[in-house]
């Protein structure tokens, strides 16, 4: 018997299963709930990786007594997480929803509003009914329509770092979604999945500073729809491989001082239970940083101001793994399910720790 | 879960737990070792240490 | 309030203190304590950082409410652990007993026997009276005399690797102790503590393999105490933070095969709920690493017969701060106080998770 | 005798000192002008490392046999390159230039034209007269300007990059000063020199996306200088150790197509010796990465256009130590003495190379 | 025109091709020959990357003026380097010979002696009689056999770490070929080839200490056949891209001193123009590091004697692209052709550099 | 854990909690914020931001 075998068998109060559970997200994902005091998992897809044991894939789940299986062969569950490439979760969400009371979906497909946005930013989409039933899960924006929803889109990682950055000020009506607004956005490899290409290889991948989507990604879509701003959005990979930093600068229309700012952040999330704000100090860590939040459902978020520019600069900080994706997701689904909010998500990160 | 059976690893010895509808020829891996194993006979059931290719890095 | 405010508070059966709570080791028990749910933490010293929070050294723990005060003024605690350089534990032994019912030292002055040893390893020692009365912290070569202990002494993080590695082949009798045996450790940054000097800073330590230990590392010491065997000790530093992993080449006096090496290890680990065995097979972790168990207390072992060289290899990974101290610590304390042995320590650790 | 042995012994036309050769910077210059066909070092001076080989503290020049010796005794040369901290070059300056013909500096003592800019962005300037005298050393915003220059100051790194990549577009008449600007900045961790703290040891500062400087850097001044642009600067350390990549968001007033950007380019840098535009187009390496440069005294340049946000993207990478500092020195050092401008800056780098 | 340029045009005095021009070693020949004062590069192949210029896959070659063309297709040249996967050259050398008087290869194809030895250990031989006609390349151990050699093989890069370090003490007798010697190696992901696979994507692939030839690796067979020892080698991956370090274990027959050391190594590599000897000393860099060799052809060994244990360590570190294949390969054509050495490998390599 | 007294943050306005026992000049930071504060007065207890020293990195 293992240590982490804190599997709540029987006394788990719902039955959780992942497709794509050999993919980066897909593990998280499965060590999340496996860990959970509220979940039993009883199923992991993998086309690739059918029969193989779930350890097999992801070494820190070797305990764990579970083989993958085919996606064709869903069982019945009361929560179906969805961890797919974008596209998947569509063709497939009556199968999903067949499956399970709920899904949540880690994927682009049940994000945005309208069939009009994925026609503009994606390929179209097949089954646009759904998208005005689906809830965003970040339970820092929509917390208060997620208990009950059965069918749950997890948010973009860049997406929620650059949201939970810049939502404080919207709410404090510090900005107003006419601004000029540049996102500089620094990720780790784990962004792209366990696919990977040439790029994705460790020769090619170390060490750099490399612009990987320039212009036009498809997050802005998604930081549009909620805050109602355009956002000037480039992202680069850097060596590390969990974490997605988002760097802000913001022109507002009047000025603002560091104790605005300082209200603004404590207005929204002082009760938030997954939320920092870190603005300078002392000490090596003074703004927000992936480092401080590696393997955990943490966001960071901080400010300074540069009068002599008018500019105000936002930092954010998440492990796109958790807090931008499968953090993201249970978290939702606690609230979906009215389980405690942190179950689960307890795990206070490490210091020191490297490039996690 | 899908029904399992039990099998003998032939690597540890350990009795380990496979799908029940595994055919010759397939492959499974061992949960100890990690090892790939070919189901060789279902009945009765066998196992056998699959080789994998080795790696050539480097030379 | 904070996901991660799990701290007990007065539910928790015991109270602690960490003497050198600004430190790595220091700082990664404040975060098991601070989450362990039969601990509460009421004390953290630091000289260096007297009054200043614990989340400004350990980003990791800025919800903790809690103060770094001065080891002059130690509380009175169930148990207090000191993670202080060698050296500082014995002179302060009788303080810190007098502070705790139970004491467990993170450095090497309660590791060995005698006072000998100390002479031919160390520098003497300043209180060799209670060399008899400490006991080792590592479970798995000295659980049953743990119940009760009030001077414990946690292991070496590289002799902990090499002990757990080679065990198994001890109690097995594949190894008598007379063998050849050279043990070939590659080692992360947080082990030289967060002093560190120009060989530590992020230019000079990056991309290295530097033979840091040559010959003569006092672990040696360790592993010739519980194993009575004389090793060949060499230690590289590498490029990650967090991670020891010991390659230890042997030349048994008789032929060993595979399969005996499986029932050894089995013998010895089936039962312990750290310790796992990875031994070839598939898949991109097929033999023990430390980024399957960092940021965890699991230890890998693993091995592979060389029939041609007469050698056997065992691997070993553990992860420095965890099962290499921190953990350890924890571990020994849960046993010491007849506490359920994993409470606090489950994280199953990330993947995937880049130099952590 | 060493194969890295080309010091030009008598054949060299040139005599060179390196006042803070045990520097980071230092270090470059000594390599660069050992393996230099028209300099012969005569000395490297250090006050902490005095009397050790350069190789004790430059790994990579072990077969240079020359030591450290202090900066109060400065012997006679043609050229004296100074790599000390701020504020030491406008104290000795007299001493350097009585001790040499050209004095090359690399501090920021010597970039600024007026004293008003010092009291502004440092803290004062001790002797002001030289400001005017001083000729900025970046050949391709100053190539005319230094032959016969007997006082150079070489750029800042971040300015440089910045400089570089946004020069062409105020050439071509595409910005013209009044522009909206932000430039976000990625370093390694040699910008911080050989000294570095608590944040540059590795187990802090591995893996990081740190705001070093959220606002307020003191490169702004240069770029203002040069370019006549307020820019909206913010610098991240990353890991690596070499490289400055800077990305420039910029808001032109008139619709600019790829097609201009590409003539402005091409305009700008198709006859100079170390400059390369890559902007898009195929394989792994499509836009400026500091990877590709490391080691170089190349700059890499490119862009992309954003219509929808009426955005046009400049990306620049250099090796800080390089094109950024000692490089730059050197390149400088031969247009004012009328050397071959390339000479001893051919290497052309290395792939794969990991975080260099 | 371009810095780096150098390209000697008329001026050279051999042409040269790259078969394998887009694989790792590839790119490392076409670098150093580009640079090459004698060495004119008229062909360099690649199937998957026919028409494409060198520079859209060595990002470091964009000046370079060339485009891959099909191995299909060889010119005629004075010298062909073929960097080929184990067993192409094999297939082609009798079109390789076709082609060029020289051919030069970087594969394990031509370095046996004997087809036993690749019945052995590789599978077999398709033209065992070119077995006894080439010459293995590094100089250090056959120089007296190059001049003049029209088939060349230059050796493995871990066989060639340690053969550098061990072969002093063949000559110096202290070492005579029944000893037990462990060889425990650290390479970097370039040693994989530009293929690479999941195991080295950069998430799973950063920070590891990885076992991956537990036993049983094939450069045995070369070490073997060069010093009549037999050795019993285990590699391990860890996080650099270039660069491969031995650790060696020896267990002379009689007591060894520094002293005698210090002798053997001076007598085997005082004259040789790229080794040095390094063990122990002040500074941050007092044993053999890949680090201070990377991007280099230097070889650094060092030692260390633990008499307790009758042991005898042994560090060896080269970076494997240069030393360790393509800077070995051209270093051996130098040595064929009867030009200078040190021709167009003379760089010194860079300090500091992170993980190269 | 030692006693504690409240103190205003001036930089956030919060309350924050800081050691009973301060003296003028003591440096003690802010959990919020983490920025050094300075105890300028202990009756009434006043703080006040003591401005660290800057980094002079890679200019
Ligand atoms: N990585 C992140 O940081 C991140 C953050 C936010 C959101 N997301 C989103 O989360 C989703 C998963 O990302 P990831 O990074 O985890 O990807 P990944 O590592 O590539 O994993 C994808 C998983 O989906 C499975 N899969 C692929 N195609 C499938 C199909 N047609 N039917 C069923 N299963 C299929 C794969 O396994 P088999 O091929 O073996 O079936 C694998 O288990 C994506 O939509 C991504 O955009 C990722
Ligand atoms: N790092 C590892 O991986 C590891 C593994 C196994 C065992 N250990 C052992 O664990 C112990 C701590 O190691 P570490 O890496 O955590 O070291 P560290 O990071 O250097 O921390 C040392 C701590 O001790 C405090 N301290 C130093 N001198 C003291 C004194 N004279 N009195 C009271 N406090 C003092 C320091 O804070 P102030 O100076 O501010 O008081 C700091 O909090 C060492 O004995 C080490 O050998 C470490
Ligand atoms: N690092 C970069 O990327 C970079 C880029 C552009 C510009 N720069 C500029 O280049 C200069 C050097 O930077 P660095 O990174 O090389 O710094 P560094 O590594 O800290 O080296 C500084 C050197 O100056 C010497 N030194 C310090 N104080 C001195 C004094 N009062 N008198 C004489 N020598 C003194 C030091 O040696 P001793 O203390 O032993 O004498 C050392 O050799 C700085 O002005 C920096 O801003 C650096
Ligand atoms: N990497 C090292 O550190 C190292 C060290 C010592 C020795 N070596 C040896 O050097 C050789 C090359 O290694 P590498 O790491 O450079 O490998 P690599 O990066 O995988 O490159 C292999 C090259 O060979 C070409 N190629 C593959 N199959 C071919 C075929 N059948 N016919 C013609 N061209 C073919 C490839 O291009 P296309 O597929 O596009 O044609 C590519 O250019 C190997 O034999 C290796 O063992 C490598
Ligand atoms: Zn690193
Ligand atoms: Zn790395």
């Amino acid at each position: 018997m293992s240590a982490s075998h804190t599997d709540a068998g029987d006394d788990a109060a719902y039955t959780a299963s992942v497709v794509g559970g050999s993919g980066f997200t897909g593990g998280e994902l499965l060590r999340l709930l496996y860990q959970h005091p509220e979940f039993d998992v009883v199923q992991a897809t993998s086309r690739s990786k059918e029969r193989k044991t779930v350890g097999h894939v992801h070494p820190n789940l070797r305990e764990m007594d579970l083989r993958f299986t085919s996606p064709e062969d869903l069982e019945s569950v009361d929560v179906l997480f969805a961890a797919t490439p974008h596209g998947v979760s569509m063709e497939h969400v009556d199968e999903f929803r067949d499956a399970a009371d709920t899904v949540v979906d880690l994927s682009a497909d049940f994000r945005l509003d309208s069939e009009d946005q994925y026609d503009e930013w994606y390929d179209g989409h097949v089954c646009p009914e759904y998208l005005e039933k689906s809830e965003y899960a970040l339970p820092e924006i929509n917390r208060e329509n997620l208990p009950g929803a059965d069918l749950i889109a997890s948010g973009g990682c860049n997406a929620t770092a650059t949201i939970l950055g810049l939502k404080p000020l919207f709410d404090a009506g510090i900005l107003e979604g006419d601004e000029q607004a540049v996102v500089d956005v620094k990720v780790g490899s784990s962004e792209g999945g366990a696919g990977g290409g040439d790029a994705s290889s460790h020769p090619e991948r170390s060490g750099i500073v490399r612009p990987y989507a320039p212009t036009g990604h498809r997050h802005e879509a998604e930081i549009e729809q909620f805050l109602g701003l355009s956002v000037s959005f480039t992202v680069h990979a850097v060596d590390m491989t969990r974490g997605a930093s988002a760097t802000c600068h913001l022109f507002p229309n009047a000025p603002v001082s560091k104790g605005d700012l300082w209200t603004a952040y404590r207005e929204a999330y002082a009760d938030e239970p997954f939320m920092r704000t870190v603005a300078g100090g002392g000490g090596v860590y003074r703004y927000p940083e992936p480092k401080a939040v590696a393997g955990t459902n943490f966001g960071e978020v901080g400010f300074e101001v540069d009068p002599g520019n008018r500019r105000l600069v936002v930092f954010s900080a998440i492990d796109n793994m958790m807090k931008g994706s499968a953090g993201q997701a249970v978290h939702a689904a606690n609230v979906a399910l009215g389980i405690e909010e942190t179950a689960g998500l307890e795990f206070a990160g490490l210091h020191p720790v490297g490039a996690p | 879960m899908a029904a399992t059976i039990t099998a003998e690893d032939p690597l540890t010895g350990e009795e380990i737990e496979i799908p029940a509808d595994v055919e010759v020829g397939e492959i499974v891996d061992s949960p100890a070792t990690g090892a790939e194993l070919e189901v060789v006979s279902t009945d009765p059931l066998t196992l056998e240490e699959a080789p994998e290719l080795e790696e050539d890095w480097g030379e």
